[in-house]
């Protein structure tokens, strides 16, 4: 062949936008969607009912997104590598219960050592599920169905008819969940800590990078030699420990805990995520996100309260609001596509 | 043309190296290039693997339990599986083209729901069955089209529906239930044919199966269907019509859903708009069990059949033994889990033997 | 507690035969506190009464239809006494007639089914007297005038329903209550997050709501700890129908001052000796009729089937130390 | 059949090494279930070389790259790098001992960006111990200039062509810096131009002391490029010969085990009707006013570099895609836009370009997969048996001899080219009028292609109208009846069998373009 002249290719484009505005950045952000919704439904509630954003309002805002912020955390994770994990709701359940237990077993246990015995346990649960997962090589989907119904099983067998009520905790333990810190709920800022840890994980490191290219393409991962087996098993234990926290928070916030507590969790956990822009097929997506979308179906739930819309409707527009949030978030995939083509196509 | 030999078969190459008994072993698997069909496929397969357990453990029930061997269990245990058999046949379907569709139970909600209010509202009850059947489809048909044609994803999709449907029917019947229906029909739903303790809708819930058995293992449309739960793009060069595949699909999970809504609301005569929630799940796990892998391609409506079955006689083997529910919950999530693992398992152990005897054998 | 109770269902009893009843509790629903109090009451009186076996199964859900295969099971086994609070009045109804057909005496009791399907209804008190009460104490407790709501369980509990229409008859025709406003019902569906988040929606939605009737025990724990941990905290009233054992710290803290509720265990303990005397065919359900209720006494079947438990006791920060259920 | 003993034909031992060796494989065995993918994998790498590894489709080439990646565990063999003895338990431990692999199927991450497809797992860390973007994309860039193409490091790389992909494949296998490099079959989706590029690259990481094996299915490349051959047949190594020392048809001989065929075998045929009719096809960005013509019996050939938009303006002939304006007439009927059901149904068979993801449900098994186009036809009373499917596949199988252990085995576990058999197979099974072949022999061995040709041209004699899509320019001119040629987007030139020569057909792809500049 004789063709040697640079000029010949002619399906690149021309490498000269990568130089961003930062304007440009922040309306490039998947998560845009959703932070926009968020600050719309939270203006024109407070407009129409000023409560909504009263000291009490906002704490309670911000203490109902805690523990599905941490869950879709985790679940982000899990969704990124192509997988997804839904026994979170068991898990919670047995380490709320759990964590109850504890406190009745040992009241004088410092309440760190509770959290960090409810963190394992967690973890524990998510390596259960991790292993099966990596080292039988089976859908995640069918192996967390099934613990979903085994984990529950257990706490069901494990639980009976107890339940562990505030009352058998120490109330510096129910207070995280009551004292604030420059507004924000203790428990809230566990939270919001999380979610930067894992965020910073995510975008700066390269196991959490990793992740996204195993969600990816899990073959040419495997292939490439990430340690994909590890990564998944990473990120299914890790999820558990989150899931163990919020379990322990569970117990920290709310009355009691027992068999059910938790069950039915796992779908909401889902869509916080989905709502939140992570791609339901792995491979892109942000913790941050996640975390905004679980705050935004909470807050969707109080504003329809607060706004007095009826109560038969809400669970509606809930649906909805995951129905838009998907078909935007594709919407704009579908842009970007365009954009690309185009100028790929100007280049030619 | 003189083809050259195949590396698969190496024991015709003169070159081989005699003595390496992986070789040889592979020659005498070999010899037996013809695939099965018919029966033999279907004896032999994954999917009767779940109908061998589904027997034993049928005939250990019968044993064990006082009894259960009677016409009255299958009465007593059919009218309990009916809805999940019921959407269990599209939802094989669906999945084997690799989607999955989390907002029947919803469907089947947001009918009941309908069903009462417009029964309540004075509407003649066969006019009230096609209005709600008709439901059903225009709700798989909204599914669809976000799917099929929109190229959502389905997961994500059915989530939000779930939540839509669901909420639906409680705008439809709020915090009502409706429980007068004409107690001829209500009874109908409970009948049994003559002393089998068959109930009467089986005739009708057979008549699907077998349909549903037919367009998915006999028919164009169900070869395109695995053929694009594997891969959409080769399903398209090979002139399938993958929107219109899938948006049939739901309108079927729809319309079906809305049949098992209707049964469920005749059989406990009560409409209200908590009825069959949760069962998504329960349909998934049946039709999992039943060998349909969850990543498309994958499946059989008598495996299905089996899985459905399994579970719906464990649950009634244990409630008449009076083992607690809890039970039934973790042996209904170890059979999942040991449905999906067990297979691999054994692949790696036949592999890692395998292996072990090449490289036991003594190298030239 | 219940769960472990339903265990041990090995036993080859059931016939039916010979004077070897046997009785089998369906509640609501397994693992509840509330429930596993009253199941223990009426293993007490299932013992006394003499039944051969006494059983309890039940669903994990308290959804509608959950009942209707248990019902179908103990109908195989030949159970001669099945006893149920009904999650739903109609949808057990076909069941329960089958096993009806079947030889079995149904008593249903905490929760009523369609007068049709059973043969009578051992209820904790009579519905207006529960109804009245927890308006009196949310009356005394906001002095009288302003907004209340009402936090019940799933939008279809019998007894709940019931209740909450006496109280809407009393609000409307009673005018000591005529400065009393009823702004909303919700429902916390007996499941403490949502209870808890009802709860937290009602005061936000209603500012200047005074008090809240939750006439479920689930409901009037959750309530009480989301007010516990606000700033509504001795602000807004709350009563109804609690746990003493689940209570105790709210009427400690403040919370809450007086609530309500009937011995649980009775409940079961008398739906046993009706079930016996029902069995034995000493009573057909007759309005009239009467038996011997053990340590309880006799009680006599009123209107509609319906046998009276005992009256609904009140407790408060005096109180509440003697109760421990 | 004959089969020579490659040991015998003036072969080099390997077991004298004439420098360092930096990598050995020796009596490597690997098999799948019953399948003998790898029965004798040898292979002897010396710093500093080029050394190719040829042998027909399903010798095993892959297998022993997979085994060099650690992406295998052979059964039995030893293996050594450096004179060290290793085994790998994954592609970490064979990255750690230096090598570095381009499969031959492109593995890139479609959701990350180009660069750090680039250096996934190794990203260049800044501030705190993080991920540092600008860095990224620094070294990326550099890399592009290095082979020359621009590329985008910030781009996902979802949606880019084949050849783009491989580029990149290529530019991580550089940056890795690694003593052996491994490429399989790198070329199979490049143009001239970059292929030359790559081979500029590549001589340069030999000169700096390197091995590299490369893998190609095309002699020129192998004797441009490579120091030494190694062939395998069947799974077994058969010789290590000195490139020099060596001719295309001695190489033949050696992996087919006998004389093959002369390549494109082309007879006169008579040329009929009309049969397709493509008039001012349009589809704003991608092609332009596309007007040609196919006659019964006749071989068009569309030609033209990578990218011009031949693939495209096939796919929307046949439906797959949607054009904007013009009319694609088959057999004097108009074809619907978007529709590929009724070309299949009108008589058009189409085998596209990537066997993997279009022409072919790897997972399904290979009598499904034959049988996928015939599914109403092969329906009675619109039910269809799994025998009428079986003996679809067998008849068409045999015909093709494509070598499969069983009908029921998935098709991804046959080699590449039996995989592409496949693909013909089951267009040939529907009877078409006209085939439109995208790069029927991409990635093809010798034996293999030659038998494709020969079949091509015999539909041809048998009056079914062909259009051939092929990057080959030897392919292009060895079996056309006519060409035509695309450039960005357009119809550039036509040439009939006579006037084509690989100067018209270059002139056609390129010259404008240069005059345009
Ligand atoms: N995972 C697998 N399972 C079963 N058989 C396999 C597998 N991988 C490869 N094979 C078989 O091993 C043999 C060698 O395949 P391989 O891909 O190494 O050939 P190749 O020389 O690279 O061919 P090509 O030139 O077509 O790429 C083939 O017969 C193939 O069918
Ligand atoms: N998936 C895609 N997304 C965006 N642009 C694409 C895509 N596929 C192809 N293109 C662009 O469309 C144009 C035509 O590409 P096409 O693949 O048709 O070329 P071709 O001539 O068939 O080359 P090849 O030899 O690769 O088959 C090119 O500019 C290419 O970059
Ligand atoms: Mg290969
Ligand atoms: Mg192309």
């Amino acid at each position: 062949m004789s063709l040697d002249s640079k000029s010949a290719a002619p399906a690149h484009p021309a490498p000269g936008h990568q130089r961003r505005s930062a304007l440009g950045s922040v309306l490039k952000l998947r998560e845009l969607p959703v932070i926009l919704a968020l600050v719309i439904l939270v203006t024109v509630t407070a407009a129409l009912n000023p409560l909504f954003l009263s000291e009490q309002g906002i704490k309670d805002l911000l203490l109902n997104a805690t523990i599905l912020m941490i869950l879709a955390v985790g679940q982000t994770l899990v969704i990124i590598t192509r997988n997804i994990d839904l026994s979170v709701g068991s898990i919670l359940g047995l380490v709320a219960f759990g964590t109850g237990s504890v406190f009745v077993a040992a009241p004088n246990l410092p309440i760190i050592a509770v959290f960090g015995i409810g963190i394992l346990f967690g973890a524990v649960l998510g390596a259960v599920n991790g292993l099966l997962i990596t080292v039988a090589k089976v859908p995640a989907l069918v192996i967390t169905l099934g613990t979903l119904y085994i984990f529950r099983g257990i706490n069901n067998a494990w639980a009976g008819g107890t339940q562990y009520f505030a009352g058998d905790r120490p109330e510096a333990f129910g207070n995280l969940s009551v004292d604030t810190i420059l507004g924000f709920p203790v428990i809230t800022l566990i939270a919001v800590v999380v979610v930067a840890i894992v965020a910073v994980y995510m975008l700066g490191t390269r196991p959490g990078r990793d992740l996204y290219a195993i969600g990816s393409d899990p073959e040419a991962a495997r292939l490439f030699g990430i340690p994909v087996t590890r990564r998944v098993l990473m990120a299914f234990v890790v999820n558990g420990a989150l899931a163990g926290l919020a379990g322990v928070l569970y117990a920290s916030r709310f009355n009691s805990v027992g068999a059910t507590t938790g069950s039915g969790l796992e779908l909401d956990v889902v869509a916080a995520a989905v709502v939140g822009g992570v791609a339901i097929f792995g491979g892109s997506g942000t913790v941050v996100g996640a975390a905004i979308g679980a705050l935004l179906l909470t807050t969707i739930t109080s504003a329809l309260t607060a706004l007095r819309v009826d109560k038969f409707w809400q669970q509606a527009i809930v649906g909805i609001l995951i129905l838009a949030a998907v078909v935007i978030d594709r919407i704009a995939g579908v842009r970007a596509a365009r954009k690309l083509r185009i100028a790929e196509a100007r280049n030619v | 043309m003189t083809a050259s030999p195949g590396s698969t078969r190496p024991g015709t190459e003169k070159r081989q190296k005699p003595g390496r008994r992986g070789a040889a072993d592979t020659s005498t698997v070999l010899a037996v290039p013809k695939g099965r069909t018919g029966a033999a496929r279907i004896l032999l397969g994954r999917d009767a693997v779940m109908i061998y357990v589904l027997l034993v453990v049928v005939l250990y029930a019968c044993i064990v339990i006082p009894r259960f061997a009677s016409p009255v269990t299958v009465g007593f245990l059919l009218l309990d599986v009916i809805p999940t058999l019921l959407i269990a046949l599209p939802m094989t379907l669906v999945i084997i083209s690799g989607e999955i569709d989390l907002s029947v139970a919803s469907i089947a909600g947001l009918t009941s729901a309908l069903m009462g209010v417009l029964w309540q509202g004075g509407m003649p009850i066969a006019l009230v069955l096609v209005i709600c059947v008709l439901a059903g489809l225009v709700a798989g048909a909204f599914n669809g089209v976000l799917i099929a044609y929109l190229g959502l994803p389905s997961l994500a999709v059915t989530i939000g529906t779930l939540a839509l449907f669901r909420g639906l029917a409680l705008v439809v019947i709020g915090d009502n239930a409706v429980a007068n229906f004409p107690p001829g029909l209500t009874a109908f739903f409970t009948s049994k044919i003559g002393g089998t303790g068959i109930p009467t809708v089986m005739v009708g819930v057979v008549v699907l199966i077998v349909a549903f058995a037919i367009v998915l293992h006999f028919t164009p449309f169900g070869r395109g269907l695995f053929a694009l739960g594997y891969s959409k793009e080769a399903a398209t060069f090979v002139g399938i019509d993958v929107a219109r595949s899938k948006f049939l699909l739901y309108l079927a999970t729809g319309t079906v859903s809305a049949l098992a809504g209707i049964y469920w609301t005749l059989r406990y005569s009560s409409a209200r708009s908590d009825n069959a929630s949760g069962l998504e799940l329960a349909v998934i796990a049946a039709v999992l069990l039943g060998g349909v892998s969850i990543f498309g391609g994958k499946g059989s409506i008598p495996g299905v059949l089996a899985g459905v079955l399994l579970i719906g006689t464990i649950n009634y083997a244990l409630k008449l033994d009076r083992v607690s529910e809890v039970v039934l919950i973790i042996v209904t999530g170890s059979l999942l889990i040991i449905s999906v693992v067990a297979p691999n398992v054994a692949a790696a152990i036949k592999q890692a033997r395998h292996s072990r005897r090449v490289r036991s054998a003594p190298l030239p | 507690g219940g769960g472990a109770a339903s265990e041990g269902g090995d036993s080859e009893g059931g016939s039916g035969s010979d004077g070897e009843q046997t009785i089998t509790f369906i509640p609501k629903q397994l693992n509840n506190p509330y429930t596993d109090v009253v199941l223990g009451g009426g293993e007490d009186g299932a013992t006394e009464a003499g039944f051969a076996s006494s059983e309890v199964v039940g669903p994990l859900d308290a959804s509608a239809s959950s009942q209707v295969s248990f019902i179908n099971a103990e109908t195989q086994r030949g159970t001669n006494v099945i006893v149920i609070a009904a999650n739903d009045p109609d949808a057990v109804g076909p069941a329960l007639e089958e096993a009806r057909t079947a030889g079995a005496k149904i008593v249903a009791f905490d929760s009523d089914t369609n007068p049709d399907y059973r043969d009578l209804f051992v209820s904790q008190v009579n519905a207006k007297d529960v109804a009245l009460i927890q308006l009196e104490l949310i009356s005394e407790q906001i002095g009288g005038e302003g907004e209340i709501a009402i936090l019940s369980a799933t939008a279809n509990a019998t007894n709940q329903n019931e209740w909450i229409k006496f109280m809407e008859e009393e609000l409307a025709s009673n005018p000591d209550y005529a400065n009393i406003e009823l702004v909303a019902k919700v429902y916390g569906d007996d499941d403490d997050t949502k209870s808890f988040q009802e709860a937290q929606g009602l005061l936000q939605a209603y500012p200047d709501l005074k008090g809240i009737i939750s006439p479920t025990t689930v409901g009037i724990a959750a309530t009480a700890r989301y007010l516990s941990t606000s700033e509504y905290k001795g602000k807004v009233a709350l009563t109804g129908l609690g746990l003493p054992n689940e209570m105790r710290p709210f009427v400690k803290d403040g919370t809450v001052s007086e609530f309500a509720l009937w011995d649980p265990a009775q409940l079961g303990y008398v739906a046993a000796f009706a079930g016996k005397a029902l069995a034995d065919g000493t009573i057909t359900g007759e309005v009239g009729d009467t038996f011997e209720a053990g340590e309880l006494g006799e009680r006599e079947i009123g209107d509609g089937g319906i046998v009276l438990v005992g009256p609904p006791t009140q407790f408060n920060a005096e109180n509440i130390d003697d109760y421990d259920f | 059949m004959t089969h020579l003993d490659g040991r015998e034909s003036g072969a080099t031992d390997p077991n004298a090494p004439v420098r360092r060796s930096v990598l050995t494989l020796r009596g490597a065995l690997k098999t799948f279930g019953p399948v003998v993918a790898l029965a004798d994998g040898t292979i002897d790498l010396v710093a500093g070389e080029i050394h190719a590894l040829v042998g027909e489709n399903g010798a095993g080439k892959s297998t022993l790259v997979k085994i060099l990646a650690g992406v295998h565990q052979p059964d039995a063999g030893e293996f050594s790098v450096d004179g060290q003895a290793v085994s790998f338990r994954n592609v970490a431990d064979s990255k750690a001992a230096g090598i570095s692999v381009i499969y031959q199927e492109p593995t890139l991450f479609p959701d990350l960006t180009v660069a750090e497809n680039i250096f996934i797992g190794r990203q260049p860390k800044g501030r705190f111990g993080l991920i540092s973007r600008a860095e990224m994309r620094r070294r990326a860039k550099d890399l592009f200039d290095q082979l020359g193409v621009p590329i985008d490091p910030d781009r996902v790389a979802e949606g880019l062509s084949i050849a783009d992909q491989q580029i990149i494949e290529i530019a991580k296998a550089i940056s890795l810096d690694a003593r052996v490099l491994v490429m399989d079959e790198p070329t199979a989706a490049l143009s001239g131009v970059e292929v030359e590029r790559l081979f500029a690259v590549a001589r340069r990481l030999r000169d700096a002391g390197s091995g590299i094996l490369f893998i190609s299915h095309r002699f020129d490349e192998v004797f441009g490029l490579c120091d030494r051959i190694t062939v395998m047949r069947d799974g077994t190594y058969i010789a290590t010969h000195e490139t020099p020392a060596m001719t295309v048809e001695a190489i033949v001989r050696e992996m087919v085990g006998r004389d093959i065929d002369a390549l494109f075998p082309k007879s006169e045929t008579e040329r009929g009707d009309v049969v397709l009719r493509v008039s001012g096809l349009t589809r704003p960005g991608v092609f332009h006013d596309i007007d040609f013509e196919v006659r019964a019996g006749e071989i068009v050939a569309l030609s033209g570099l990578v990218g011009a938009g031949r693939t495209e303006v096939a796919r929307a002939v046949f439906g797959i895609d949607r054009y904007e304006s013009g009319t694609v007439e088959m057999l004097g009927q108009k074809l619907r836009s978007k529709d590929p059901r009724a070309s299949i149904d009108a008589g058009i068979g189409f085998v596209p370009e990537d066997r993997r993801k279009q022409g072919l449900v790897m997972e399904l098994s290979v009598e499904r997969n034959a049988a996928l186009t015939l599914r109403h036809s092969l329906a009675k009373f619109g039910l269809i048996s799994t025998r009428a499917e079986r003996e679809a596949a067998e008849t068409w199988g045999k015909r093709l001899q494509v070598k499969s252990s069983s009908p029921e085995h998935p098709v991804s576990t046959l080699s590449g080219g039996n995989q592409q058999k496949v693909v013909l197979a089951k267009w040939l099974a529907t009877d078409p009028k006209l085939l439109i072949i995208d790069e029927p022999t991409r990635g093809i061995d010798v034996g293999t292609k030659s038998e494709v040709h020969r079949l091509i041209s015999e539909l041809a004699g048998r009056g079914i109208a062909i259009l051939m899509i092929s990057s080959e320019l030897p392919e292009v001119l060895g079996m056309a009846d006519r060409v035509l040629v695309m450039r960005e987007g357009r119809i550039t030139g036509r040439l009939d069998r006579s006037e084509a020569t690989a100067e018209t057909v270059m002139h056609a792809a390129t010259a404008a373009l240069e005059s345009s500049r």
